[in-house]
């Protein structure tokens, strides 16, 4: 398990370096200089200049390069060219926000995902397994934003039952849950019928499996085979796309906060491209790929601690 | 006379996977070691081994499809790529699988012939390879997942053919059939063999279909051939202990033979644990301290017959139960 | 247990059976298709035609879903937003498809270096948040349809590279390749006889779920107004319209929605539908 | 469609169950008058009025520190009013002596605040590279009579001053030993506040929270509490407005006719001339547009009534130029007034461009959009195509500046627009000669210009001023390098028992908003 | 004692008429094997012997175990007797354990009716274990289905099965995952587990070598039928079925010396969706005549031995 932890944990290290080189490769792509670019109407060579030199243009490119990596690795991801706060605590400011919206989300989709997903293993080939599938794959297709859209429009604005833009006060938690409700809905539903579909697939796969008749040869009661044979297999492959499932809905959280003016890192990348103000979108980028990686490599050590099969794959 | 096909101190290590990233050089590991053995024009080989022994490795490093060190000749010569294609064929273990599954059959049965650009007036319609084989042409225009197991297997003996190759290698030729089919496939081997002067190479872990087939038979375990020698020979008086212990553990269908004794304990070991000295010793009735610490060779203890053991030329057959 | 023998005969090449839900996909797919391909004679007005004294008028019979808020026709805009949404969705799923086949075919069956290093490629081109990767190649190139189409071919090859190399794995050890390798067939046959036709399957199934993903983003990046430029007729610019419009006419923001909504589902039911006819066990990663 | 009687229809049937879960209803000021929530844009940057550029950049140090004198609300003159300064005197047409409040002091132990920090804010930013420079072209020094008065001493006359230069941007006060501390100058943190409000709390696009400064020893406002909230988009806002999340806003100019024939229940609409003006940059250095014939055909395509109509709503007129429609500088009319797409196409074929295609940058908000997509639908009639480039801000700014590379020399169409100042100078400054390369960007270069903006800064009569400017805008009509598309009509929405102050450049000021 | 009491079991699949009025018993220490090749219905047989036949399966007649009728009770009351009355040997070990769960972990669970304290329940395993010749049996049960080799999963297997005493253990193809020396030793365990256990065992298999091995008597299907039954001996010796003739000869192992042509059955199974209504292998069968296409009689040859077929006199 220890091998396999350390060989999982290395691989994102590894693809995170790579990730890091391939966004700050794209920096030389940009015509003209980034900072100046970045400064806009009204600056003034000195702010420029400080710019330049703070960001560490004027270095040659390998220290460029290196300090970039080294910072990094400190924790800095440079600095924002037009408030000059560091990129790190501008996320870290609203990161917790975007965290919320993905929890709520994943978890109300989770909830009901699997609640769909076994009525429909319960009442398998009937015209009710036909509806939720219908269901479930109707809720994939509908794009998250067009329904963060339409739901703000129709229960913020025309029903004005809840708060149309922001996160809520900090401190109040009933007005942060009441800004949570929209958005996460609009995120989360998708994930529902993903979810519903997957518990249903995994579900039917592992019943049918030949274990499950041993237990049910070895007279275990169907409950106690459902709840320790064979939800802990059929739980894997959710788990596992749960973590890519999280990736996913942090990605899609840029539309439905910049919908609902959430401040988050969805609001924070797309005003800083308004902006070109590229340390941040790379910055933000990098937390993102690295908590994604985070997240996704946790699951697979979850996953190897569900499963013995998977960590000795590894062991050679 | 000389050998088709020859194969001298054949040595085959594998690489074992890495993790997702080649961290380093991954580890090897060795599958076969010291094979020798040849094999003659028109007979039938017979290769025995359980699984784990790796003969299905050493058929596919005989093909050139696993990296192997040593000599190996086709014909007398060096193999080259395109005489060992023309000159050999290879019937897989699972023969739906071995076909392409979007290819009709009468498609890949001539596959050999599109692969090698033969001219058409020296290819043979697949009606009639299939004919070879006993199958109706209609079959021609089904795919593979379409087949039965018997029809496979013909199907792909006809692929087999379609080059007139000197040598085919069988793969567990009998596997996942019923015993009322198997006799019909080895048949038709034989038929071949007779009409066409083929040679076979029968990789099995089944004593019995090798019984009735084989010319000659070679042993295999855990990478180390222990024992070669003439079909009946080995089946009256085998001298490898693990040879022994084979032929005895084959359940006797009649009642009234039954064993009294166990012939051989144990399970072959991992190649990832492979045993020091003698690789049969954790297992050997026989096993004496030499054979824990020194690896025997293999010799040729009488004309056609050669043996890896230190216990060379002992009978063991008197031990074996019956 | 009955031998494969009495099995029906089935015809592998043959158009699978869709279903109800694959069949109520294929009819939208194919509607939205003739849309966007006969976009210029079936829309009633020009969708770049401005007629400001016209603007944001209720639906009519001159004008079936009313006008935008510089008076251009909305039917005919959503008629050649059709055009601009598959055309990106097509063109840039085709392109990161045939990319990824390639690459796919060359980690799983080229030498292990190569496949190492492209593996490590994809993962770390797939761990990037794919809205967030985009954005991130839009504050460098700009946006516009070529940096939407990049960007979505940058972000769906992992993805495809990924299903192709491990079909390829699994094929590449399958005996039916084996055999080949035994009769002579070198590896241009190998890859282009035998591979190619038995991963196509799975990729076209990838590719048509993707296509309402690149729907989605493209609309939603030009909502954001990093998508496609205007005037240029996509869904994104329209939802948007009508979002900033919503108090003078509601209908264009509803408007909007409707083929977004109908076009995804669409080729999701017809996806959902390819899978379950060809290859129910490929598992879809969501994106 | 009525959309907000539907609403409330539907809260009205829609039961007692439903309407506890909607927001609380707006309440009366004195119940709860403690705090004012307005909408800005966007996020500040730099609160150094040395380095200062958007609207909170200015509103956050109009309320955390202060200026010798304010301007009143927009629709309340231009007249300005002594605020730190309480003896506040022209002694001469070239010097101003002032006097600052006792009482006025900095946080953070700096002390009160005197003429000598009111002699540093000025001075640092006279003739450096800060932006607000221009503010202070005249101001000769600052003269330190006593620890709290002073007198500003000009080079010449030029009464403007007081406008143009003390009561916003680079006019607010800076402590001058916490500046000097912080090494002269400061971005995000201000290092001594002294203002009415101080600086509480920066959720960063979000939120700014400021509260009652206790130490403050003017006239108290009227709020404990400001929250000002960034929201980016006019609509979400307006969206926002109406769920009860601010007290104020502006609100897009499509939404005017809607929001006056239905206003949301209990608020109260601003519709004003403001002093943003927007015009159409035509390069007349970029290769196509070299022919003053192709620029004029430009001139005469252009649908001016389309762009009142389809982008403004029929709320403003065309303008005649950059100074603001309605003062006694404005130019009377435009000389190419009416559309005539027949000559445009003449022009074009005498100058051989027929086909020609053009590049059209604008920002990409929805009112640039809607002009610039109408702009290419008015000249694609006399046979130009245009190809609109929507820009993200900081590369939008970075078309016409020199510092960026050789771009600015063919960029071809702008759509521009600025927050002009009082002064009509304060307008068209940034056509002179020596602003291309920075605003200038129709290389627009005319010595008579250059002449005459330098003798109206000293003009005193008000008649050969507005000659002056008229000529300066018929010049720039003539060179075919600008089409004057309009004043932005100011628009923004309020609770209605709240008064607000707007500044003439269209930002609130929040010290000054008072509730019933 | 009569344990297991099979009378006229018959199942379908949908169309697929899988067993077709299957009979047999087996008393207690008596080993049953039930043969036959693939598609003869002796897996459905198998699973319909423990009481757990597929779920779209249509069942009738009855399954007696003890005196119990396993198609006639609920399913609550058939489960209470699964794992405890009767147990199964599944063909593939690595398959029939969970992979997620230790041998340990699934041994004590498989002991739920046993009212005892979890420890005592894993010392019973451990005992089991160590009775089937694993090695190291406290180590076994720590380990994953995956971390053990195939003999040793097989042995679990058994020891998992004759944990609770069942009166009914049924083996469903116990040695076809295994090799030839592995395949000896599970034979041999076996046979010297019947020693001490005292209740019915059936081997089902299509291995002749297993059969004669291990069984004391023989039933030997065909397309849903019992066509022969018989002590082994008797089956062996003196088949009388054609079809039980033409097996015996196909197998290799029986041939003694070398043969030139192996003998084979030509023909091939009768469609189960629409059986003949006559003998099912006329088709195939050398002997046939046109009295074949009316079902043939059952003809008792001795006491312990019966086939089903025109051609057999008593």
């Amino acid at each position: 398990m220890l091998t396999y932890a350390v060989k999982r944990i290395g691989l994102a290290v590894v693809i995170l370096f790579t990730v890091m080189l391939a966004m700050y490769a794209m920096v030389f792509l940009v015509p003209g200089d980034p900072a100046s670019l970045a400064l806009g109407p009204r600056a003034t060579p000195a702010l420029k200049a400080e710019l330049i030199a703070r960001m560490g243009l004027d270095q040659p490119v390998q220290v460029q390069v290196w300090n970039f990596f080294a910072n990094a690795l400190q924790g800095n991801l440079g600095y924002d060219v037009w408030s000059k706060k560091p990129v790190l605590d501008q996320i870290l400011e609203v990161f917790p926000n975007t965290l919320i919206l993905g929890v709520v989300a994943l978890g109300w989709a989770l909830v009901l995902g699997v609640a769909l997903g076994c009525l429909a293993v319960v009442w398998r080939g009937t015209l009710v397994d036909t509806a939720l599938g219908i269901l479930s794959v109707s809720m994939i297709a509908v794009p998250s934003f067009v329904i963060a859209l339409y739901s703000l429009l129709v229960f913020a604005v025309w029903l004005n039952w809840l708060p149309a833009v922001g996160a809520g006060t900090p401190g109040d938690w009933g007005s942060q849950a009441r800004a949570v409700i929209l958005p996460a809905f609009a995120i989360g539903i998708t994930w529902v019928g993903y979810l519903a579909r997957l518990v249903r697939a995994s579900m039917l796969e592992v019943m049918g499996a030949n274990h499950i008749r041993t237990a049910r040869a070895f007279g275990l009661s169907e409950a106690r085979i459902v709840t320790r044979y064979a939800l802990r297999l059929a739980i894997i492959p959710t788990v596992a796309i749960l973590a890519v499932g999280f990736g996913a809905i942090l990605s899609s959280a840029v539309f439905v906060e910049t919908v609902f003016s959430r401040p988050g890192i969805g609001t924070l990348i797309t005003s800083a491209v308004a902006k070109r103000n590229y340390p941040v979108v790379m910055g933000t980028t990098l937390f993102m790929t690295a908590f994604y990686l985070f997240v996704v490599t946790a699951a697979d050590l979850i996953i190897a601690r569900l499963d013995p099969r998977v960590r000795d794959v590894f062991r050679g | 006379m000389t050998a088709l096909y020859q194969v001298e101190d054949l040595r085959v290590d594998m690489q074992l996977p890495g993790g997702l990233i080649p961290f380093g050089k991954p580890p090897r590991l060795n599958i076969l070691e010291g094979i020798s053995f040849e094999l003659n024009p028109g007979e039938t080989f017979g290769l025995v081994g359980e699984s784990g022994s790796g003969k299905t490795t050493l058929a596919r490093a005989m093909l050139g499809l696993v990296p192997a060190t040593g000599t190996l000749r086709f014909r007398g010569a060096a193999l080259t790529e395109a005489g060992l294609r023309r000159g050999t064929a290879m019937m897989f273990q699972d023969p739906v699988a071995s076909l392409s599954p979007r290819m009709q059959v009468g498609a890949a049965i001539i596959e050999p012939y599109a692969i090698h650009r033969i001219p058409k007036a020296e290819r043979a319609s697949a009606a009639d390879l299939l004919a070879r084989v006993g199958l109706p042409p209609a079959l021609a225009a089904r795919y593979p997942h379409e087949l039965s197991g018997g029809q496979a297997r013909r199907v792909c003996a006809a692929r087999a053919l379609a080059l007139n190759p000197a040598l085919v290698i069988a793969d567990e030729p009998t596997a996942g059939l019923d015993v009322s089919i198997q006799g019909d496939i080895l048949n038709l081997m034989a038929d071949l063999k007779r009409d066409r002067g083929l040679a076979f190479l029968v990789i099995t872990h089944n004593l019995s279909v090798l019984r009735h087939t084989a010319d000659r038979i070679a042993v295999l375990y855990l990478g180390r051939l222990v024992e070669t020698g003439p079909a009946a020979e080995v089946f009256a008086r085998p001298l490898h202990p693990y040879t022994a212990s084979l032929i005895a553990s084959e359940p006797d269908p009649d009642p009234r033979r039954r064993r009294a004794d166990l012939a051989i304990r144990g399970e072959i070991p991992g190649l990832l644990r492979r045993p020091s000295g003698c690789v049969f010793h954790t297992r050997c009735p026989l096993a004496v301290a030499r054979c824990r610490s020194e690896a025997p060779i293999l010799r040729e203890i009488a004309p056609g017959r050669s043996l890896r053991c230190h216990l060379a030329g002992q009978d063991t057959t008197e031990r074996t139960p019956t | 247990m009955s031998s494969a023998a009495d099995a029906p005969l089935r015809r592998p090449m043959r158009l699978p059976r869709l279903g109800p839900m694959g069949s109520t996909g294929a009819v939208l797919v194919a509607a939205f298709l003739l849309m966007a391909l006969f976009a210029p004679w079936i829309s009633p007005y020009d969708p770049l035609k401005l007629d400001v004294m016209n603007k944001l008028q209720d639906p009519s019979l001159a004008h079936w879903a009313g006008t935008d808020q510089l008076g251009r026709d909305t039917l005919s805009r959503l008629i050649w937003g059709a055009r601009t949404a598959l055309g990106i969705a097509l063109t840039s799923t085709g392109i990161a498809g045939a990319i990824g086949l390639v690459l796919g075919l060359i980690a799983g069956y080229g030498p292990r270096w190569l496949d190492g290093l492209l593996v490590l490629v994809f993962d770390s081109l797939s761990s990037l948040p794919m809205i967030m990767f985009a954005l991130a190649v839009i504050t460098v190139l700009g946006p516009g349809t070529a940096t939407l189409i990049l960007v979505i071919v940058l972000v769906s090859i992992p993805g495809y590279a990924r299903l192709i190399r491990a079909q390829t794995l699994t094929l590449k050890a399958a005996d039916f390749i084996q055999a080949e390798r035994t009769m002579g067939a070198g590896p241009a046959r190998i890859l282009l006889r035998h591979l190619l036709p038995n991963v196509v399957g799975p990729l076209v199934i990838v590719l048509s779920m993707d296509v309402p993903v690149v729907i989605m983003l493209e609309a939603g990046l030009s909502y954001l107004n990093l998508g496609v430029k205007p005037p240029t007729p996509s869904w994104g610019n329209i939802l948007y319209d009508g979002y900033t419009s919503l108090r003078q006419q509601p209908v264009l923001v509803a408007a909007a929605g409707v083929p977004l909504v109908l076009s995804t589902i669409g080729f999701t039911f017809l996806g959902e539908g390819l899978r379950d006819a060809l290859d129910p066990r490929l598992k879809v990663r969501p994106r | 469609m009525n959309w907000s009687t539907d609403r409330r229809g539907f809260l009205a049937a829609g039961g007692a169950f439903l309407a506890t879960l909607a927001s609380a209803p707006k309440l009366a000021w004195a119940a709860d008058g403690s705090t004012l929530r307005i909408r800005v844009t966007s996020d500040f940057q730099v609160l150094d009025p040395f380095g200062e550029i958007g609207e909170l950049d200015d509103i956050i140090p109009r309320m955390c520190t202060v200026t010798l004198c304010r301007i009143p609300d927009m629709r309340e003159g231009h007249q300005v009013v002594p605020y730190a300064a309480k003896e506040y005197e022209w002694t001469s047409p070239t010097t101003l002596a002032f006097s600052l409040h006792d009482g006025l002091k900095w946080t953070g132990d700096f002390g009160p605040v005197t003429a000598e920090d009111v002699k540093y804010s000025f001075e640092r930013i006279k003739g450096s590279d800060s932006a607000w420079a221009y503010q202070f072209e005249k101001l000769d020094h600052v003269e330190v009579t006593g620890e709290k008065s002073g007198i500003l001493h000009l080079t010449e006359a030029f009464k403007p001053f007081e406008v143009i230069a003390l009561p916003y941007y680079g006019g607010h006060l800076v402590c001058k030993a916490a500046t000097e501390a912080a090494g002269g100058s400061f971005t995000t943190e201000m290092p001594a506040q002294c203002g009415p409000y101080l600086f509480d709390a920066w959720e960063q696009n979000a939120k700014v929270t400021l509260k009652r400064n206790p130490d403050w020893p003017l006239e108290k406002p009227q709020f404990d509490t400001v929250e000002i909230y960034i929201v980016t988009d006019d609509q979400a806002a307006l969206l926002a407005y109406e769920a009860d999340a601010f007290d104020f806003t502006r609100v897009a100019v499509a939404s005017a006719a809607d929001l006056k024939a239905n206003p949301p229940e209990g608020s109260a609409l601003i519709e004003a001339a403001s002093t943003r003006y927007v015009w159409l940059t035509i390069n007349m250095n970029a290769e196509p547009l070299k022919d003053l014939r192709v620029r004029q055909a430009i001139q005469y395509a252009y649908d001016g009534e389309a762009v009142l109509q389809g982008a403004y709503g029929g709320l403003t007129e065309r303008s005649t130029g950059v100074i603001q429609p309605g003062t006694p500088y404005s130019r009377p009319a435009n000389k190419i007034a009416t559309r005539d797409v027949a000559k445009a196409q003449a022009l074009l074929s005498e100058a051989g461009a027929e086909g020609l295609t053009l590049n059209l940058y604008c920002t990409p908000d929805s009112v640039s959009l809607a002009t610039a997509q109408i702009i290419q639908a008015s000249l694609a009639e006399a046979g130009i195509t245009i190809e609109i480039q929507p820009t993200e801000d900081a590369a939008y700014w970075a078309l016409g500046d020199k510092t960026q590379g050789e771009g600015y020399k063919s960029i071809e169409l702008v759509l521009m627009n600025f927050a002009g100042g009082v002064d009509p100078t304060e307008n068209l400054v940034w056509f002179r000669p020596d602003q291309i390369g920075i605003y200038n960007w129709s290389f627009f270069d005319s010595a008579e210009y250059e002449e005459l903006y330098q003798k109206s800064l000293t003009e005193q009569d008000e008649t050969a001023r507005a000659e002056m400017f008229h000529r300066m805008e018929d010049l720039m009509e003539d060179s075919g390098g600008f089409i004057f598309i309009c004043f932005e009509p100011y628009l923004a929405i309020h609770d209605a028992n709240l008064k607000p102050v707007i500044l003439p450049d269209g930002h609130p000021d929040p010290t000054r908003f008072t509730a019933s | 004692m009569t344990v297991l009491n099979v009378t006229d079991l018959r199942i379908s699949y949908g169309p697929v008429q899988a067993l077709r009025g299957a009979s047999l018993t087996a008393a207690a220490g008596e080993v049953v094997g039930i043969v036959g090749e693939s598609g003869c219905g002796k897996s459905t047989l198998a699973s319909a012997l423990i009481g757990l036949p597929a779920p779209e399966a249509r069942v009738s007649g009855r399954v007696e175990v003890e005196g119990r009728d396993l198609v006639a009770l609920p399913e609550t009351a058939r489960r209470a007797i699964r794992g405890d009355r009767v147990a199964m040997v599944f063909q593939d070990p690595m398959t029939a354990f969970n992979p997620v769960l230790t041998l340990g972990e699934q041994l004590v669970d498989f002991q739920h009716r046993l009212p005892a304290p979890k420890a005592e329940k894993r010392a019973r395993a451990a005992a089991m274990l160590a009775r089937v010749g694993l090695p190291d049996p406290q180590l076994a049960l720590r380990r994953y289905m995956h971390e053990l080799s195939g003999g040793m999963r097989q042995r679990a297997a058994i020891a998992a099965a004759l944990l609770m005493r069942p009166a009914l253990l049924v083996a469903d193809e116990p040695t076809t995952a295994l090799d030839v020396t592995m395949e000896a030793q599970i034979i041999h365990l076996l046979r010297e587990l019947r020693q001490d256990h005292h209740g019915a065992i059936v081997i089902v298999t299509h291995h002749l070598g297993v059969v004669g091995e291990l069984c004391d008597r023989v039933y030997v299907m065909y397309a849903g039928e019992v066509v022969e039954e018989g002590t082994t001996d008797e089956i062996h010796h003196d088949p009388r079925h054609p079809y039980t003739r033409a097996l015996i000869a196909c197998d290799p192992a029986h041939i003694a010396g070398r043969v030139e042509r192996l003998p084979t059955i030509p023909g091939r199974l009768p469609d189960l969706t629409a059986p003949p209504p006559g003998c099912a292998f006329a088709a195939r069968c050398p002997q046939a005549g046109p009295d074949c296409a009316v079902p043939p009689p059952r003809v008792r040859v001795s006491p312990t031995h019966a086939a089903l077929c025109h051609r057999v006199r008593p």
